[in-house]
Formats: structure tokens, C-alpha cells, sequence
């Protein structure tokens, strides 16, 4: 049975990189992306993590054998759901390779695909009380415009 | 009359604040495409009409553009640019 | 008092991870290289490796800081010394940063500088029971030259 | 009667093997560079030449060219092509 992508616990690295080492393998990268104490010049208390799940699990398995066909690394990778504290670990990534270059190249890619298009989202609680979904893009309409 | 079809809506993470809702089912004739529903929807929720123009859409989990036909069952969902990592 | 950068003992990252991150860094790349079984064809069964400590010790400081002042990242390594067996860790790098581009380069510099600069040297004993230095130069004269 | 030094010579690795030892005291006169200690290893241990033209030395933990000084009490270090990682 495959290992799921999501999940509510704890994400364990050395799990990840248990399961992509091996004999032949001489380079394992990992990332490991953390929850940071500020978010464009605001405190950042705590964030939670939503994901539209069936979506994310066929897409996190799509980037994962992109890394692997591309680079014939073995890769794994899980990002945490739910609410996460600052520090905690919201997404790891393992990419292992007979060579650095191949484990690096494949790690990257990882990160940089989940990130743009994996169907997650975070909202950020601040100090100040107030919550919000991050959103770069600022697409919503204004009421004004209704 | 034109036959209908009905299918489910998902309002993703800031999309279910929205719309107040984290779904909805929408009956309407066929044929329709993915741009027909938000149509509807745009008329039924007002949340709806804060929606960008061409939001992020999966059909039944692989994403899609406003022109592709809907069909009975299927399972449309709206998603907000993503933010993961 | 600096923790050594050489150890005789097994590696662990997660303490290598622990020294790096910060509520801040948002970012944390690891390099880990282990013992392949095979090396330019010929099957391999143990390793050693040795050093110039004293001289390891003070390039090994260069380079984290060259890392740290490049791309203001926090950097730990460690290199493993002594008899190594298949899939051992022979070395180890995380380092965090703010952001991943960031943590990346600083992971990737530190490996690069180290396999150029750092004075240490393997012993690598093949399953034909022969032992060699490993030199990807060939650079010692043959007895002929004498 | 020109003045002598004395300095360490260590040879690292591979380099220990070829000399059949992993330090040697050598004494030269003064003033003398990292490549007049080369030529005295050279003549002392068969091994050394098998070294190349010009290896690698560290003198007091610094990489140094053939044309450095060497002073007494210094230690230097032959070090072969570096294999880490």
C-alpha cells in the first residue's frame, strides 16, 4: 500500500530517508520547509494547513515520478496538514541518487513543483490577532466591485 | 425541454469563507461546460461574484478550463492559488 | 568549545538539523553522502577514510563560514573518519536559511568546497581484495620514472 | 659554516605508504624553501620519487607553493590529491 503524502502527524525525516537510500546511492539531499516566526513583516503566532486531499495525492505522486524519471532518483515526500506550530515542519522532501548533482536536481524540483502546483493552502494566524489566507496573487475582488 | 444534469461543487480553504459553504450541488441543462456552472453560481451564492474571472478549476481531480463540458456526477471543485510548502 | 567537524563516530543529522534551525529560517537543506557498493565498475566492500585533522578542522571552518557569510544561512558538517561499511554516512551538511534558495546554495557550496579543499583521503577495499587510494588524478610517478 | 634548520616533514595517506613512514625530521641549511625539503626527501626515500613534480604542502596548516620559506620548527605536510566526501 502506497504511504500517503498528507498527513496530521508529525512529518519523521529519517523515515523519508530510509525509505529512498540504498547501495547504490552515494547522495541523499533533503528539505526540510519550517514554520517561520514572521510573514512579511508581521509576527506569525501559528498556521494551519488545508489541502484539497485526493487532488494533492495524485499530484505530490505525479512530481515524485517526474523527479525519479528525470534523474533516476528515488524520492519521497510528505506535507503536514492541519495546525502547526512556529518551527514545526510543514514539508519534507528526501531525493536520494547514485551522485549529488542527480539527488540535488531532483530535491529542487520537488520543492519548486509542490509549491506551484500541489492544491494546498496555509492561513496564518498573527500576533496581532488577525487571520489570513496567504494568497500572493491578492486575486479576490473587492466587495465594490460585486 | 433540455435535459438537466446535476454534479457537486468544492469550495476550497478560502473559497468555502467565501461562499460559506465547502460544497453545493448544481442542476443545470446540458449540455454545460465548466464556465456554465460558475455562472450559476455567481447568480445563486453572493460570495460567489468576489471569484476571479477564471479561478483555478479540477474536474473530478485534474484541472481544467472554463470551456470543458461538465456531465452528470461529475465532481467540479474550485481552488484558491495554491500555497503549500 | 566548537564541536569538531571530524568524528570517528556515526553521524546523526537530526543533531546536525538541531544546530541550524531557528524560528527564523524557514528553510533547511541536508546533504548526507553515504558508501556505495560499487566504484568505477568494481564492486566495493568497506571504506576508510582518514585525515589531516588539524588541517580539516580549520578548512571545515572556512567553508561554514564562507556559506554563512555568502548566504546568510546557519551551516553544520560533520565528516566521518575510521572504517566505514556500505550505506554508512561518511558525511553530513544541513543548512537553513531564511529561504531555500538560499538554504540550497549554501548546502551545495559547502559539499563542493569540501570534496576540493578539505585534506581527507579514502581507502577503498574491493571484493577482489584489493585496497586502493582513491585518486581520480593518478598522479604518482611509476617506479619506471625512479 | 652555513646556519641549519630542522623542520617536521608528515606525509599524509597514500604518501605515508609510499615513504614507509608517516613523519620524518629533516634538517637543511638555511635559508631554504618548501621545494629544497622536496629535494632532500627525494634523496633520502626511495618512495618520495614517486611523487609528483609538485605536490600539494601545507607548512603550519597553510597550503604553500614549492618557493615558500620554510623556519625552524616548522611542520610540513605532504598531502595528496584530496578524496573527502
Amino acid at each position: 500500500m502506497k504511504t500517503p503524502y498528507l498527513t496530521e502527524r508529525e512529518i519523521d525525516l529519517e523515515l523519508l530517508i530510509e525509505r529512498v537510500e540504498s547501495a547504490d546511492r552515494g547522495a541523499v539531499v533533503t528539505f526540510l520547509g519550517t514554520v517561520r516566526n514572521h510573514h512579511a513583516g508581521r509576527e506569525v503566532e501559528r498556521l494551519e494547513y488545508s489541502a484539497y486531499g485526493p487532488m494533492a495525492e495524485i499530484e505530490c505522486e505525479r512530481i515524485r515520478l517526474e523527479a525519479e524519471q528525470q534523474w533516476g532518483a528515488a524520492v519521497a515526500l510528505e506535507h503536514r496538514v492541519g495546525a502547526l506550530g512556529i518551527g514545526d515542519v510543514s514539508v519534507a522532501i528526501a531525493a536520494a541518487a547514485p551522485h549529488r548533482d542527480a539527488a540535488f536536481a531532483a530535491c529542487r524540483h520537488v520543492i519548486e513543483q509542490l509549491k506551484r502546483r500541489v492544491p494546498i493552502w496555509k492561513r496564518e494566524h498573527f500576533a496581532d490577532g488577525t487571520v489570513e489566507w496567504v494568497d500572493p496573487t491578492n486575486e479576490l475582488k473587492t466587495e465594490e466591485e460585486d | 425541454m433540455a435535459e438537466k444534469l446535476t454534479l457537486t461543487v468544492r469550495f476550497l480553504a478560502r473559497y468555502a469563507e467565501l461562499l460559506g459553504t465547502e460544497s453545493a450541488t448544481v442542476t443545470l441543462s446540458s449540455p454545460a461546460s465548466v464556465g456554465d456552472v460558475l455562472g450559476v453560481l455567481r447568480g445563486t451564492f453572493p460570495g460567489a461574484r468576489r471569484l476571479p474571472d477564471r479561478p483555478l478549476c479540477a474536474l473530478n481531480l485534474s484541472q481544467v478550463d472554463l470551456a470543458t463540458p461538465v456531465a452528470e456526477g461529475d465532481e467540479l471543485a474550485l481552488l484558491p492559488p495554491v500555497a503549500g510548502g
